[in-house]
């Protein structure tokens, strides 16, 4: 009888008999329906990393500059005159897949105070999106409101949102990605750590107060959407921009302070997980009583306080009998702050309502003791044909400027401009490069340094080859950063995928893992963060393989940038690498010839290297007046778009060894386009030639047309037009 | 000379006024708590952009009963100078130093980007070292931007001179297209009848510096700071 | 206790751009019988009030004095008794 | 043709920052005997239809397709006839 019933829980709770046994052994008892929710969140892929931890394990995270890799709620790499800069990733996919608006806005409240409960002031945010077919009427609501919700409450924060990328693919039309990062800067000792330790001292809940929204919201992240989902809306929360600014700005006075002993945020799983992580870090138990929890609504049981996912709440734990003076700072900006118990020495959580204990479990057990699932990938098999791409069956188009004008304007390829011009992306007062270049920019006050910052990710090349993909998603971040001068310096990333326990995805995992891996170590950006979203699913489709690479790169000089605009009529227009005869992945074969197939264009890690050590060089030493990465859409359309930006015209002559389909569209890796004044050539060709990389003359700065080896002939304007979507 | 920057809860650009004033322009400059109710001894007190409240209710709404907000009314009415820009604008029509009202843009959307503005009276000390008729490059940064006031008061604005800048091509030309909210009138900034007041939702503190892209915010603050330096009045 | 239903709307004449595009949704989602639309807010307050008469005139105050601008909104309200 | 009222509220439970906001606004400004304040949206709508019964039925699926997000809002509605 007995037995049965046990079933009936932990199945109800997603939870395996393995991991029943593992409760039972940690606790020497039958859990009761509180602990074994507890556990059954702890333990779930969002917050256990149970499927994804072997693997992760595969990432270069240490280097000189690197003050604290995974493991606290944002890494943190140092940037010299004492300062630092923290930054982490994260994604809010499913909420945002049902609610848009509110989806997208508590995902920026989320990502934001993992940043200020690091004691970094929130600088930067960048956001990265995939949706279904843009025609598709479902893709355009969802787009409308994640991108109303991020403007919403990034705008209100005033923290400013700085770049980003969105795609659409038919492959997100169940399952939409809203990944958001976020970048804070700090002094070297105001740095927090998410930390309870110290017998006897207080923990202090405060921010907003504790509601029924959100409950299981971390279960149901781990989980695919199905036609069920809808009983699980229930999941999403509603955020309050107003109050976590004020929640920024009452925290951020908490540096400094020697009786402040860690800082963290409340996120998925609420309670739950801020408390008992706080407590693994610090080798600690906490005692802790429900009924001082400041609460929204009457009756709230044990249960729902516990797994409640109102937003804006942090968990401070401080000295004994400093309370008063943390009381004192956050009623001065309005906000509820209450003792809710304190730090023991145990190693147990410890919960109780008006004295009475309701769970009692060891710390670490929920934090850290979930059985790591070792699983084994297998490739799929329907990858043989997909890879299959005989160029010899794609005809090439008769009329190429027909051809440039439907990729330029295909929803991929546009401005974003309608989307950024949304978000708030200068206030404070140090976006030097704005938003709809390779990269933003941001100055850092009263040095002459600046960080650039981007986020990139093809699924559609992770698709065809994870391997390559990961490789290439790291290789492009890095050269969006080089080439506007900065040099690459760390990694956050967030892994979409669908569901782990199916072999092929796993192996998708796997691959993309290595492939990022191998990047990150070739070109010195250790990860620093990062985020697991798995189960991107629906009716058995999993999403295209996407992991998102947020970076962030330094740049001595902020005077020593460069933009993608041509300036110079009669400069001079130079590609650094080669044109190869690839067109497997691209977005010509998509737009053009409907097709999603071949290979990802091969990637040598040291050539790309090689090829962003040039162009550094060459800003730094200020020779080039514009540069500009060649990604998707290949050499064609990265030349149109340093055309319009600088509102100038191009006359491009260039010796066709490639079919010309693939010489314009193809997307070759490796490749920056410069434009130069013709008498800081010689100078450009001796750094090349030092780092061994190729130079190619494509031609000059010229007219108002861009014009292409005979192929390509369409005036400046008219591209305009349709690349900003007016036409 | 010294100014007050006003921090209502929910202010997002204090911090940029502050920045401006005190390591672009050099001169002194404090904040003034929302809860403070004395604001003697400054010569010109900013109400700064953000959400104060959130922007719930409406605009400006709640922050407009903000102790302070008592006192710069006196201030104002004593002639002393006042600035409010974006938010700041909102909640000097909520408190009625202001004539009309901000509404939501008639895209819907919140807009940043780069406007054109036409100086259209340098009579006042916020434009005092303008041009007539210049055309500045100034950001905005609004969801609620699009001004609003009735026929009589248009032409009681008009009649006053009281419209001070208006957005425009980058040639000056004022038409619908340069309109980025639906404003009446194009109207970007407007002052109070004695013009010692002035509210605009374009955020000239976020272009001081050549490396942000603009620099003729500057054309605002030294406006300000060169009338005081010449007219020597303390309030 | 009472229930107080207040409702802003924005003044006759002035252009609803919300409700105007609301109305091109619905017209696009093949409500094409819909005329008009008008937003507004629905503000519900529960308060304490010796009479309906009181109630009443403490409405008008909070009305006039913070939840609409006269610049813009008109409002209008209903008063019940609730238990 | 028809007149319909709908008023679209936070469902239970969820946070409602702006009535919250609001009541904290209306307490600082003497009106200690609100209780609560939850704000929503009023849309007016001015529409054709059969009978009153063909009327709810489409303003139910109004409600439902776009007025309001079953997710996170509920909505109500009136329906008066108009000359
Ligand atoms: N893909 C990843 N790569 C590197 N680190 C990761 C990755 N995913 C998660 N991490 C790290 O694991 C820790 C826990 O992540 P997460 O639960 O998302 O953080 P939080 O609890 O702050 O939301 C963090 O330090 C995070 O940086
Ligand atoms: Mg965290």
């Amino acid at each position: 009888m007995k037995s049965f019933e046990q079933e009936k829980f932990w199945k109800k709770w997603n939870l395996t008999p393995k991991e029943y046994q593992k409760i039972k052994e940690y606790l020497q008892r039958e859990p009761n329906e509180v602990e074994l929710g507890m556990y059954s969140v702890m333990w779930s892929e969002h917050c256990s990393y149970k499927n994804s931890k072997p693997l992760l394990k595969l990432f270069p995270n240490s280097a000189e500059w690197v003050l604290q890799g995974p493991g606290e709620n944002a890494g943190i790499i140092d940037i010299g005159d004492d300062q630092i800069i923290a930054m982490k990733i994260e994604s809010h996919n499913h909420p945002s897949a049902i609610e848009p608006f509110q989806g997208a806005a508590t995902g920026i409240g989320g990502i934001v105070r993992d940043i200020f409960a690091m004691g970094a002031r929130p600088i930067a945010l960048l956001d990265s999106l995939r949706f279904g077919d843009f025609n598709h009427p479902q893709t355009q609501y969802l787009y409308k409101g994640v991108i109303d919700g991020i403007s919403f409450y990034g705008n209100c924060i005033g923290v400013p949102t700085v770049g980003g990328e969105t795609v659409f693919s038919p492959s997100y039309q169940e399952n939409i990605l809203v990944n958001v990062m976020c970048v804070g800067l700090a002094r070297k000792n105001d740095i927090l750590r998410a930390i309870a330790k110290g017998e006897g001292n207080s923990v202090i809940l405060i921010g907003a107060k504790t509601g029924r929204d959100g409950i299981g919201g971390a279960s149901f992240a781990s989980t695919e959407l199905n036609e069920t989902s809808d009983e699980d809306r229930p999941a999403v929360q509603i955020g309050d921009p107003f109050s976590e600014k004020l929640l920024i700005e009452a925290c951020l006075e908490l540096r400094g302070l020697d009786y402040v002993v860690g800082l963290q945020d409340c996120g998925a799983a609420g309670l739950t997980s801020s408390l008992c992580e706080m407590a693994s870090r610090g080798d600690s138990g906490l005692d802790i009583e429900l009924s001082e929890v400041p609460k929204r609504e009457e009756g709230m049981n044990p249960f729902e306080i516990m797994l409640s996912e109102s937003q804006e709440r942090m968990i401070v734990v401080i000295k004994k009998g400093k309370e008063k003076k943390i009381k004192n700072i956050f009623d001065k900006w309005g906000l509820d702050s209450a003792v809710i118990g304190k730090v023991t020495n145990d190693g147990k959580f410890t919960i109780r309502d008006k004295g009475e204990i309701i769970a009692d479990i060891p710390a670490k057990s929920l934090a850290d003791g979930v059985p790591v699932c070792h699983r084994k990938g297998k490739r799929p098999n329907i990858l043989d044909s997909v890879n299959r791409l005989d160029l010899s069956e794609i005809s090439q188009p008769n009329d190429y400027n027909q051809a440039l004008l439907q990729v330029l304007g295909s929803p991929n390829m546009i401005s974003k401009e309608q989307i950024y011009e949304n978000y708030d992306y200068m206030v404070r007062n140090n976006t030097v490069l704005l938003p709809g270049d390779d990269a933003a920019i941001l100055r850092i006050k009263g040095t002459k340094k600046a960080i650039a910052l981007t986020t990139d990710g093809n699924g559609r090349y992770c698709y065809l080859d994870p391997l390559i993909g990961g490789k290439i998603a790291v290789a492009e971040a890095a050269r969006n950063l080089s080439c506007k001068g900065s040099l690459p310096r760390a990694v956050t990333d967030c892994l979409n995928f669908g569901n782990p326990e199916k072999e092929t995805i796993y192996w998708q995992l796997e691959e993309s893992i290595k492939g990022i891996s191998e990047a990150c170590r070739v070109l010195q950006t250790p990860v620093i963060s990062g985020n697991v979203s798995l189960y991107n699913e629906s009716k058995g489709e999993a999403i295209y393989p996407t992991p998102v690479i947020g970076m962030v790169g330094i740049i001595e000089d902020y005077h020593h940038i460069c933009s993608m605009a041509f300036k110079n009529h009669d400069d001079l227009i130079v590609l650094l690498g080669e044109n190869k005869e690839e067109l497997g992945g691209s977005e010509y074969l998509k737009v053009i010839h409907h097709l999603e197939k071949g290979m990802p264009p091969q990637i040598d890690l040291l050539k790309e290297q090689a090829v962003q050590k040039v162009c550094r060089e060459a800003i730094k030493k200020e020779l080039i007046s514009s540069a500009h990465d060649c990604s998707e859409g290949g050499l064609a359309i990265a030349l149109a778009e340093s055309c319009i930006k600088g509102k100038k015209g191009a006359e491009i002559d260039i010796e066709g060894k490639i079919r010309n389909d693939a010489l314009l569209f193809g997307e070759s890796q490796s490749r920056i386009i410069l434009s130069i004044n013709p008498k800081n050539l010689s100078s450009l060709q001796e750094i090349a030639d030092k780092y061994q990389v190729p130079l190619l003359l494509l031609g000059y700065v010229q007219g108002e047309k861009l014009k292409i080896n005979r192929l390509i002939n369409i005036k400046v304007s008219q591209l305009e037009k349709v690349w900003r979507g007016t036409k | 000379m010294k100014f007050g920057v006003i921090q209502f809860p929910g202010s997002n650009c204090d911090y940029d006024c502050f920045y401006a004033l005190n390591d672009v322009f050099k001169v002194e400059v404090e904040y003034i708590w929302h809860k403070q109710t004395d604001i003697k001894g400054y010569d010109g007190i900013f109400l700064p952009g953000g959400f104060t409240y959130g922007d719930y209710l409406r605009v400006g709404a709640i922050a407009r009963f903000s102790p302070v907000m008592s006192v710069v009314i006196d201030y104002a009415a004593a002639g002393g100078l006042v600035l409010g820009i974006c938010n700041g604008f909102q909640i000097l029509t909520e408190a009625g130093l202001l004539p009309g009202a901000l509404m939501r843009n008639n895209s819907l959307h919140f807009i940043c980007k780069y406007t054109y503005l036409k100086v259209e009276n340098n009579q006042i000390p916020h434009t005092y070292s303008c041009k007539s008729g210049q055309v500045l490059k100034v950001p905005i940064a609004h969801g609620d931007g699009n001004y609003y006031i009735d026929e009589h008061g248009l032409s009681l604005l008009i009649k006053n001179n009281q419209i001070v800048l208006r957005y425009c091509e980058e040639n000056g030309e004022v038409t619908p297209k340069a309109n980025p909210n639906g404003a009446v009138d194009n109207i970007a900034a407007i002052c109070n009848k004695e013009g010692n007041v002035l509210g605009m939702m374009p955020h000239p503190e976020r272009c001081v510096e050549d490396c942000l892209g603009s620099s003729d915010g500057k054309y605002i603050f030294n406006s300000i700071l060169n009338f005081i330096k010449n007219s020597k009045v303390k309030l | 206790m009472w229930l107080v239903k207040i409702y802003v709307t924005l003044k006759k004449g002035l252009l609803d751009a919300q409700g105007k595009a609301t109305q091109n949704a619905l017209e696009s989602l093949g409500f094409k019988e819909v005329e008009e639309v008008r937003m507004g807010k629905y503000i519900h307050i529960k308060m304490k009030g010796q009479n309906q008469q009181m109630v009443i005139q403490r409405v008008e105050e909070m009305g006039k004095k913070l939840l609409a601008n006269p610049v813009i909104e008109d409002f209008t309200y209903e008063v019940e008794v609730l238990k």
